[in-house]
């Protein structure tokens, strides 16, 4: 079993390296001698496709090896991947165990999770750091779910970006100084490197064995996203953008840089998976110590002790004896688990941190669908999804109300954004607010699962966005399009599969649906059932339910107002055409995995194969203890509501559309008029309910007066200490030149003069001539003589 | 030749090719630049030498050469190394060796310019090679001079004012350093005997606890962290930095940024901690909080700069606030004095040297890279430039890697430093932990905003566009460039060849620091120490 | 009263005399006369001394040479109005003030000296026989053969009757009596030096053009 | 009768030294200086042969004044040498004339 964990991480491991090496030899091969040449678009698919079958491999592997033992019996095929492995499906163990590589003895099934490591980067007494792997079901379907979508949008970046194979690409969007068009060399090749770039990153994130290696690779999908948004770096809005993508994550990697300050200190481990030393001592992971091997989270008097220790079964226990027992206080896990979220709130754009990313729709399309829809943004939810078992039920709750609160607003205003990407942005803001959501009120399946779901037919759709904004000549504003599905039937029907699957439609009484019906009914049903246990979060399942609503509408309003009615700008419509073949064909195999990758619903391929991977403790559910804390729904009684909670959500989603039709479709109402009657309304959704203007006044406008002060502060305070001092000491050495000219010198000066005076005066003396000196001589003698004779002592 | 000599040679080859220089006419800049290259480049094999006779399980000064200079009074010549001062030995060649590299920019008076350079490395390297203490101010006073006389000439318009400023600021700490010096070398004497200025005895003598007593300890570290922090700098005394750094040509301000900062980290690591652990954990909480002030201070400061060069010296003061933040995380348990989570501080430590290294290699780099655009411009404005990515692309690129490295992206050594440095904090302290934790923020503002009105953006908005389309990146400046870059790529992916070799030194400095301050605790100081113990919470 | 003592003091007189005339006098022309006579006399004077020889020289070179000297040094300078170059009366007493005390001052001294007691004192450290019999009377009037060999490092009046014990080896060298220095290197140097100030003499002598701009 | 002794000789010296000395100092004639010159090394020639005659001085003191007169000599060579150059020059022998070393 060793064995089959070094394989997959071997495959993935190359999988996840190829890219890089892709980027490399892109990077150094620049534009190979012609703007047009296309290598380093090959390269990057190349890289990807062979990343995407070393996954497919690897989940092939891991299945067979395993036995499949992650779909149970009522599994059927038709799941592309493991369409073949249904049949010798095994019967999962009594849970969907949360075990981890080495720590759990082989019981009566086999091992599917592992753990392992790649290098260490450093080690500080018994604290070690180092780029690990972990492999279990969920990893792998993120894995292949990447791989894929990345390979169809490198496909369709093909030709979306063909215009930069030019040596001479005029952007329109850019005007110099002289009122011209701006002008440059076109730059394929560097958007391919940057999206190999990103899918290293990605899957480096996907793989990563322990939280500080996920924040590594979160950061470098970051700069990655900041690449890819200002693409365009000409355009000031897009290097605008950029900065703002970046720093606002910033922001929320602050709150993530806080947790892992906590788990460090707390823990000393940041390891998801027990660690094998090489004495053979295991060391327990992050999970093994808070949750232990029976998922049990306690807290006696706010302190949580960890479970360190094995007993003969090898299960994580607390040490007997109470000196060896580490512990934390269950506030600081608390606050761990929100600053981890926090890094989530920030990159999967959740309130009040979503503001960057519609802004980040400035980079061109594939990047909107590969980076900001299908993969990155939903890196959030897939690390509090991996996250879980350190969350406790405060943090969940908090969750919960923070994916809600994002997926009514992004909602609110996706009805009337106008720009076409915008529209896509915000709706993808709100989906992930609801796999939040669905974390937080237990139903970690569910939220993962339409993390799967949305990957796809939102990137589909982003896609198809693409195609209408390349055939029409880089016009993104809906009010000039409509009537559009004739001249792009291929577009437009697939973007209709996306809408469908996004609005969660399903014809009634049947499971017969699109991917997005199971996912969000999935979610929903969680909901239900946890407010009926927390009947005072009642919100959490109506706000979303009327968010499901909301959806339905604003994306059928979209696929009306470009498709349908009339052409409203027939200048642009005479010169719209359908994409070519390396577009469509994307969309093509994207909508077949949007329509079809969800069948089955709960009781698919897909859901099962991630829930395989659920933390033990998730489908038992949680009953709080106190009153203030929360309850958890378990799986048994989140499938008893599931028809109503489904029922309800179809009803919301009918509902939408039927208003959509209405309004967009037949055109009953003029959507003008509404705009009129709410004119107060509007304004205040179209201004993105104000965040951004909030936050300028809040925080961008007083850092930058906090960084002019602190620039003046060092001029005017520091400085001016600095030249006050300088200027005493000048002025004392004033004094002291006063001083020393006056007095010293005076006195030096008295002696000089007075020496000189007696000079002069006995120069006099000196009068060159010969009889004086002898005169001298002579009375000298004599004197000498007096002198002797009246002194010297006689005899 | 053997690693006792060798150190020898290469505190003192500059030195000799700075003689050879007397012999090339004063008009033979080309080869004079040769020459000096050739010197650098000889050091820094010289130091891959003496890196190769480093042994990384050996926790102790390898190679130890102690000859009597001055008997008189205890002076020794007296250089050796161990695994925190051989990489900063590394680090000081190499920023060199690419610093003349960059020294083509200088067409006036290139003979004592080169001169005066060489001579500055030799200060440098003796700094980080001696361990006697007097020799150690000695050398520290020998790159004084040179670095005065480079900035006063060879520098901007505002030079004498620089350069006066940093002379000033230098020589009041080493003044403090000077004082501190003497108190330990009349401390660590018995009564009527010579004293030492043996930086290992004075250190032992400190473990041992009963030599210097709590209050000479106290006394002697605010000095020598007086004088070391206008070295790093940190926060109330880095006003010399932005000044000279802007005046200075860019070359040494590559050295500047490169080595000398690291001095005061290098200093405080050294000398001040170990020769007073008492005084070093007593004073442990204001160390901090004066690195987080810098880290903070430093970020907005760099963020509110129009000049160029001006921004990338702040973003040096925040960068460098890490280094102290992580070296003094020294959290102590209130009954018996242990260290409290030694690990972390070690990981501080270690931390503290890697982000010396990483801020060594990025930081001159950046200076590099605005000194490249400076030759061709003559102005430093950020809001008159833009849009260099499309005039200058491969400059841009590389810039943009070394800005990032800067800005603490992982996968580059900023990076590592950082994260470490803070993420070892939470032990000591949870308030400034997160308030550290938010430069994060702020970096990523400065930088990226820099970058944007640099970089980005359709065209350039200043003088010269002419001189940038007539003067593409050169060879020689791709080179520095790059090697920076790979440099900064290298050890960001790979940081255990660092920790690696910092590891267990470090590990005997902190359990040597633990004893000391544990030993003159139970020795001497029991009513100072609940006081400082208090003050920890 | 003695020829010897008659001689004496008629030359004394002589001597004094020619000495203060040259002193008073204004006249350069007499002085040189009265310096003629003043030191004829004193060459008298040495030889009522016993010094024969220096009284020889005296004669011959003062009185011959150096006096004839400056009798040309008068007349080739002595040129009409500047023959008697007067000094004034102040100068005059002044001096002769200073004079008289010094005549006084040294009369004194020569007084209070008894000259018996000074030989005595003098003889302790000097040689033993000579210092008991003063100069050598058998020698009086005929220095001149003495005079030469002590030019030539021979003292004969010193050495001449010193007991012959000759160094042996019996006798150590110490015991030996050592003998007096003579004037051999002086007398070198004084011939050297005599013949280098003869040619600067006649070298700064030397007729020269006047220079125009001295005129 | 007895022999004159020193003390007269001694005399006849110190007024031949004295007049010397005078000369020297009153004669505003350069060769009337001189003459006091030779005055005063007689007198001290004098003295010289004295005391060669009346202390154990001995043949010493005869060799001591046969070098002044020699030394004499070449003092009045140079000396008139000197004087004659400064006649030249000044056209006067007036000592007082040539002051130019004056203070």
């Amino acid at each position: 079993m060793e064995h089959l964990g070094e394989k997959l991480a071997a495959l993935l491991a190359i999988a996840w390296l190829l890219p890089l090496l892709g980027f490399t030899i892109e990077v150094f091969g620049g534009y190979w001698g012609a703007r047009n040449c296309k290598k380093a678009a090959y390269i990057a698919i190349g890289c990807i496709a062979a990343g995407f079958v070393c996954s497919s491999t690897a989940l092939y592997l891991w299945g067979s090896e395993t036995g499949w033992v992650a779909l149970e019996s009522a599994s059927h095929g038709g799941h592309d991947e493991h369409s073949s492995a249904t049949d010798d499906a095994h019967t999962a163990g009594d849970h969907g165990g949360h075990d981890h590589a080495a720590t759990v003895v082989e019981h009566h099934h086999k091992q599917t999770v592992f753990s392992g490591c790649f290098y260490r980067l450093a080690k500080f007494g018994s604290l070690n750091l180092s780029l690990d792997w972990y492999i279990d079901s969920l990893t792998l379907t993120m894995f292949v779910m990447v791989t894929l979508i990345a390979t169809c949008i490198h496909i369709f970046a093909v030709g979306y970006m063909h215009e930069e194979l030019t040596d001479d690409y005029v952007d329109h969007q850019v005007h110099t100084h002289d009122g011209c068009h701006f002008h440059r060399p076109g730059r394929f090749y560097r958007f391919f490197s940057y999206l190999s770039l990103f899918c290293f990153a990605m899957l480096g994130l996907v793989l990563a064995g322990n939280i500080f290696q996920v924040f590594i690779f979160w950061e470098l999908v970051g700069i990655c996203s900041y690449l890819l948004i200002g693409f365009y770096v000409e355009r000031h809005s897009a290097s605008t953008a950029a900065n703002k993508a970046f720093i606002v994550n910033r922001v929320g990697d602050f709150g993530f840089i806080i947790g892992l300050m906590i788990l460090w200190t707390s823990f000393g481990t940041f390891s998801f998976a027990d660690q094998h030393a090489a004495d053979g001592k295991v060391q327990p992971g992050l999970f093994s110590m808070v949750r232990g091997s029976d998922g049990k989270l306690e807290a006696t008097d706010g302190i949580v002790v960890l479970k360190t220790q094995q007993d003969e079964h090898g299960h994580w226990q607390v040490p007997p004896d109470s000196s060896q027992r580490k512990t934390i206080a269950y506030t600081l896990l608390i606050v761990a688990g929100l600053g981890v979220f926090c890094g989530c709130v920030g990159k999967s754009a959740q309130f009040p941190l979503q503001t960057w990313l519609p802004d980040a729709m400035e980079g061109p399309t594939p990047v909107s669908a590969l980076v900001h829809s299908a993969t990155m943004v939903a890196a959030g939810v897939y690390l509090a999804g991996r996250f879980y078992p350190m969350f406790t039920p405060e943090v969940l709750l908090t969750i919960a109300y923070i994916g809600c609160i994002t997926a009514f607003v992004a909602a609110t205003i996706a009805i009337v954004a106008t720009d076409i990407k915008k529209v896509l942005a915000y709706s993808t803001i709100s989906q992930l607010g609801y796999m939040m959501l669905a974390l937080g009120v237990g139903g970690w399946g569910a939220g993962l699962f339409h993390l799967i779901t949305h990957a796809f037919f939102k990137s589909l759709m982003f896609l198809c966005s693409g195609s209408v904004i390349a055939g029409c000549h880089h016009e993104q504003e809906m009010p000039k399009m409509g009537g559009l599905l004739r001249k792009m039937p291929i577009t437009a029907l697939t973007m209709l599969i996306g809408v469908v699957a996004i609005a969660g439609l399903a014809i009634p009484g049947t499971s017969i649906a699109l991917s997005g019906y199971h996912s969000k009914d999935a979610i929903l049903a969680t909901a239900l059932a946890y407010t009926k246990l927390n009947s005072v979060h009642f919100l959490l399942f109506l706000i979303p339910l009327l968010t499901a609503g909301i959806t339905a509408f604003y994306m059928f309003r979209l696929w009306f107002y470009t498709f349908l009615g009339k052409p409203r700008d027939q200048h642009l419509h005479e010169h719209v055409h359908e994409s070519p073949l390396v577009m469509t064909v994307p969309l093509l195999v994207l909508s077949v995995f949007a329509a079809g990758c969800a069948i089955g619903g709960e009781e698919g391929v897909l859901f099962r194969m991630l829930t395989h991977s659920q933390p033990g403790h998730v489908a038992q559910g949680f009953n709080g203890l106190a009153a203030q804390t929360v309850s958890l729904p378990s799986h048994d009684a989140i499938h008893k509501v599931h028809s109503t909670a489904g029922s309800a959500a179809l009803l919301a989603a009918f509902c939408g559309m039927t208003i959509a039709y209405l309004v967009y479709g037949l055109g009953l109402v003029n959507p003008e008029e509404i705009k009129k009657q709410a004119r107060a309304v509007h304004a205040f959704l179209a201004n993105k309910w104000g965040f951004d203007d909030l936050y300028d006044t809040l925080f961008v406008k007083p850092a930058h007066v906090v960084a002019k002060f602190a620039a003046a502060f060092d001029k005017l305070v520091f400085d001016e200490i600095l030249h006050t001092v300088v200027r005493f000491a000048v002025v004392i050495s004033k004094w002291d030149r006063k001083f020393d000219e006056g007095v010293i010198d005076g006195f030096v000066n008295l002696v000089g003069n007075s020496t000189y005076s007696l000079g002069i005066g006995l120069r006099g003396v000196q009068t060159g001539r010969i009889r004086q000196y002898v005169t001298f001589i002579a009375v000298s003698v004599v004197t000498l003589f007096v002198l002797l004779f009246a002194f010297y002592p006689k005899g | 030749m053997s690693p006792e000599a060798l150190m020898s040679w290469i505190i003192f080859t500059p030195t000799l090719f700075a003689f050879g220089l007397i012999f090339f006419d004063k008009k033979a800049e080309e080869p004079m630049r040769y020459w000096s290259l050739c010197g650098t480049a000889v050091t820094f094999l010289q130091t891959l030498l003496l890196a190769c006779s480093f042994s990384p399980e050996d926790a102790g000064i390898q190679h130890m050469v102690k000859v009597p200079w001055i008997e008189n009074w205890h002076i020794n010549y007296q250089v050796g190394f161990d695994g925190i001062s051989l990489p900063l030995v590394l680090l000081t060649s190499f920023v060199s060796l690419l610093s003349m590299m960059a020294s083509w920019s200088i067409k006036k008076q290139v003979k004592g310019y080169l001169v005066l350079f060489l001579l500055l490395e030799t200060g440098m390297l003796g700094v980080f090679l001696s361990l006697d203490f007097f020799l150690f101010y000695v050398f520290w006073e020998v790159m004084l001079l040179p670095m005065y006389f480079l900035i006063g000439i060879w520098g901007g318009p505002r030079r004498e004012y620089a350069a006066i400023k940093f002379f000033l600021y230098t020589l009041a700490g080493s003044v403090l350093m000077l004082i501190a010096i003497l108190m330990f070398y009349f401390g660590s004497a018995p009564e009527g005997q010579i004293g030492s200025f043996d930086l290992m005895q004075l250190t032992a003598m400190a473990e041992k606890g009963d030599v210097f007593s709590p209050g000479l300890q106290v006394a002697a570290f605010i000095l020598l962290f007086i004088g070391f922090a206008i070295k790093v700098p940190c926060f109330p005394f880095h006003t010399w930095l932005p000044d000279a750094h802007v005046e200075a040509p860019t070359p040494i301000s590559m050295i500047l940024a490169g080595v000398l900062l690291k001095m005061g980290g290098y200093g405080i690591i050294r000398i001040a901690f170990p020769l007073c652990p008492y005084g070093a954990q007593y004073a442990a909480y204001v160390l901090v909080a004066i690195g987080v002030t810098s880290i903070i201070y430093g970020g907005f400061a760099a963020l509110a700069q129009t000049d160029f060069k001006r921004l990338v010296a702040y973003s040096s003061v925040s960068h460098m606030g890490y280094v102290l933040l992580g070296i003094a995380v020294w959290k102590i348990s209130e009954s018996n004095g242990a260290a409290v989570g030694r690990d972390y501080w070690l990981m501080g430590m270690n931390g503290a040297v890697f982000q010396m290294l990483a801020h060594g290699i990025s930081s001159p780099a950046m200076f590099f890279m605005v000194g490249v655009i400076y030759d061709r411009v003559h102005h430093r404005d950020i809001n008159q430039f833009g849009g260099l990515s499309g005039l200058m692309p491969l400059y841009s690129g590389l810039a943009a890697g070394i800005f990032f490295a800067g800005l603490g992206l992982p996968g580059m050594c900023g990076f590592i430093g950082e994260v470490f440095v803070v993420l070892s904090a939470w032990n000591f302290s949870k308030t400034l932990a997160i308030v550290s934790a938010s430069g994060v923020i702020i970096t990523a503002g400065y930088i990226l905003w820099c970058l944007q009105r640099v970089y980005l953006g359709p065209e350039y908005k200043g003088p010269h566009l002419d001189e940038i389309k007539a003067n593409p990146l050169t060879t020689r400046e791709t080179f520095i460039g790059a090697t920076f870059l790979a440099f900064c790529i290298f050890f960001g992916v790979f940081p255990n060849y660092v920790f690696d070799m910092t590891g267990k030194s470090m590990e005997k400095l902190v359990q040597g620091l633990d004893t000391g301050y544990q030993n003159t605790q139970r020795l001497t100081g029991g009513v100072q120490t609940t006081q400082t113990t208090q003050k920890q919470n | 009263m003695s020829v010897e003592t008659m001689l004496f003091w008629l030359f004394a007189i002589l001597t004094c005399g020619g000495a203060v005339s040259v002193a008073v006098s204004q006249n350069v022309v007499r002085m040189a006369f009265s310096l003629v006579l003043c030191l004829g006399s004193t060459a008298v004077m040495f030889l009522l001394l016993g010094a024969d020889f220096v009284g020889a020289t005296q004669l011959m070179v003062y009185v011959g040479g150096t006096v004839v000297l400056l009798v040309f040094g008068v007349m080739l300078t002595a040129t009409g109005p500047f023959t008697k170059i007067k000094s004034s009366g102040a100068d005059a007493i002044l001096s002769g003030l200073i004079g008289v005390i010094f005549l006084f001052i040294i009369s004194t001294t020569v007084t209070a000296v008894d000259w018996g007691d000074i030989s005595q004192k003098v003889a302790i450290g000097t040689h033993q026989k000579t210092a008991a019999r003063g100069f050598n009377p058998e020698q009086q009037g005929n220095t001149t053969r003495p005079l030469g060999l002590s030019f030539l490092s021979v003292r004969a009046d010193r050495d001449l009757n010193l007991s012959r014990n000759v160094p042996s080896v019996e006798k150590p060298v110490e015991d030996a009596p050592k003998l007096s220095s003579g004037y051999l290197l002086p007398f070198e140097i004084v011939s050297i030096h005599l013949l280098v100030v003869l040619v600067g003499a006649s070298y700064l002598a030397r007729a020269k053009r006047r220079v125009a701009t001295n005129q | 009768m007895e022999a004159v002794g020193p003390n007269p000789f001694l005399f006849v010296s110190a007024v031949l030294f004295v007049c010397g000395v005078v000369c020297m100092t009153t004669k505003r004639n350069g060769i009337g200086v001189l003459m006091g010159v030779e005055l005063v090394l007689n007198g001290a020639s004098l003295n010289f042969v004295t005391f060669s005659k009346f202390t154990p001085l001995g043949l010493d003191g005869q060799v001591f004044s046969l070098f002044v007169i020699v030394l004499a000599a070449a003092e009045a060579a140079v000396a008139l040498a000197i004087a004659l150059n400064f006649y030249n020059n000044h056209l006067t022998i007036d000592v007082d004339r040539g002051d130019e070393l004056h203070g």
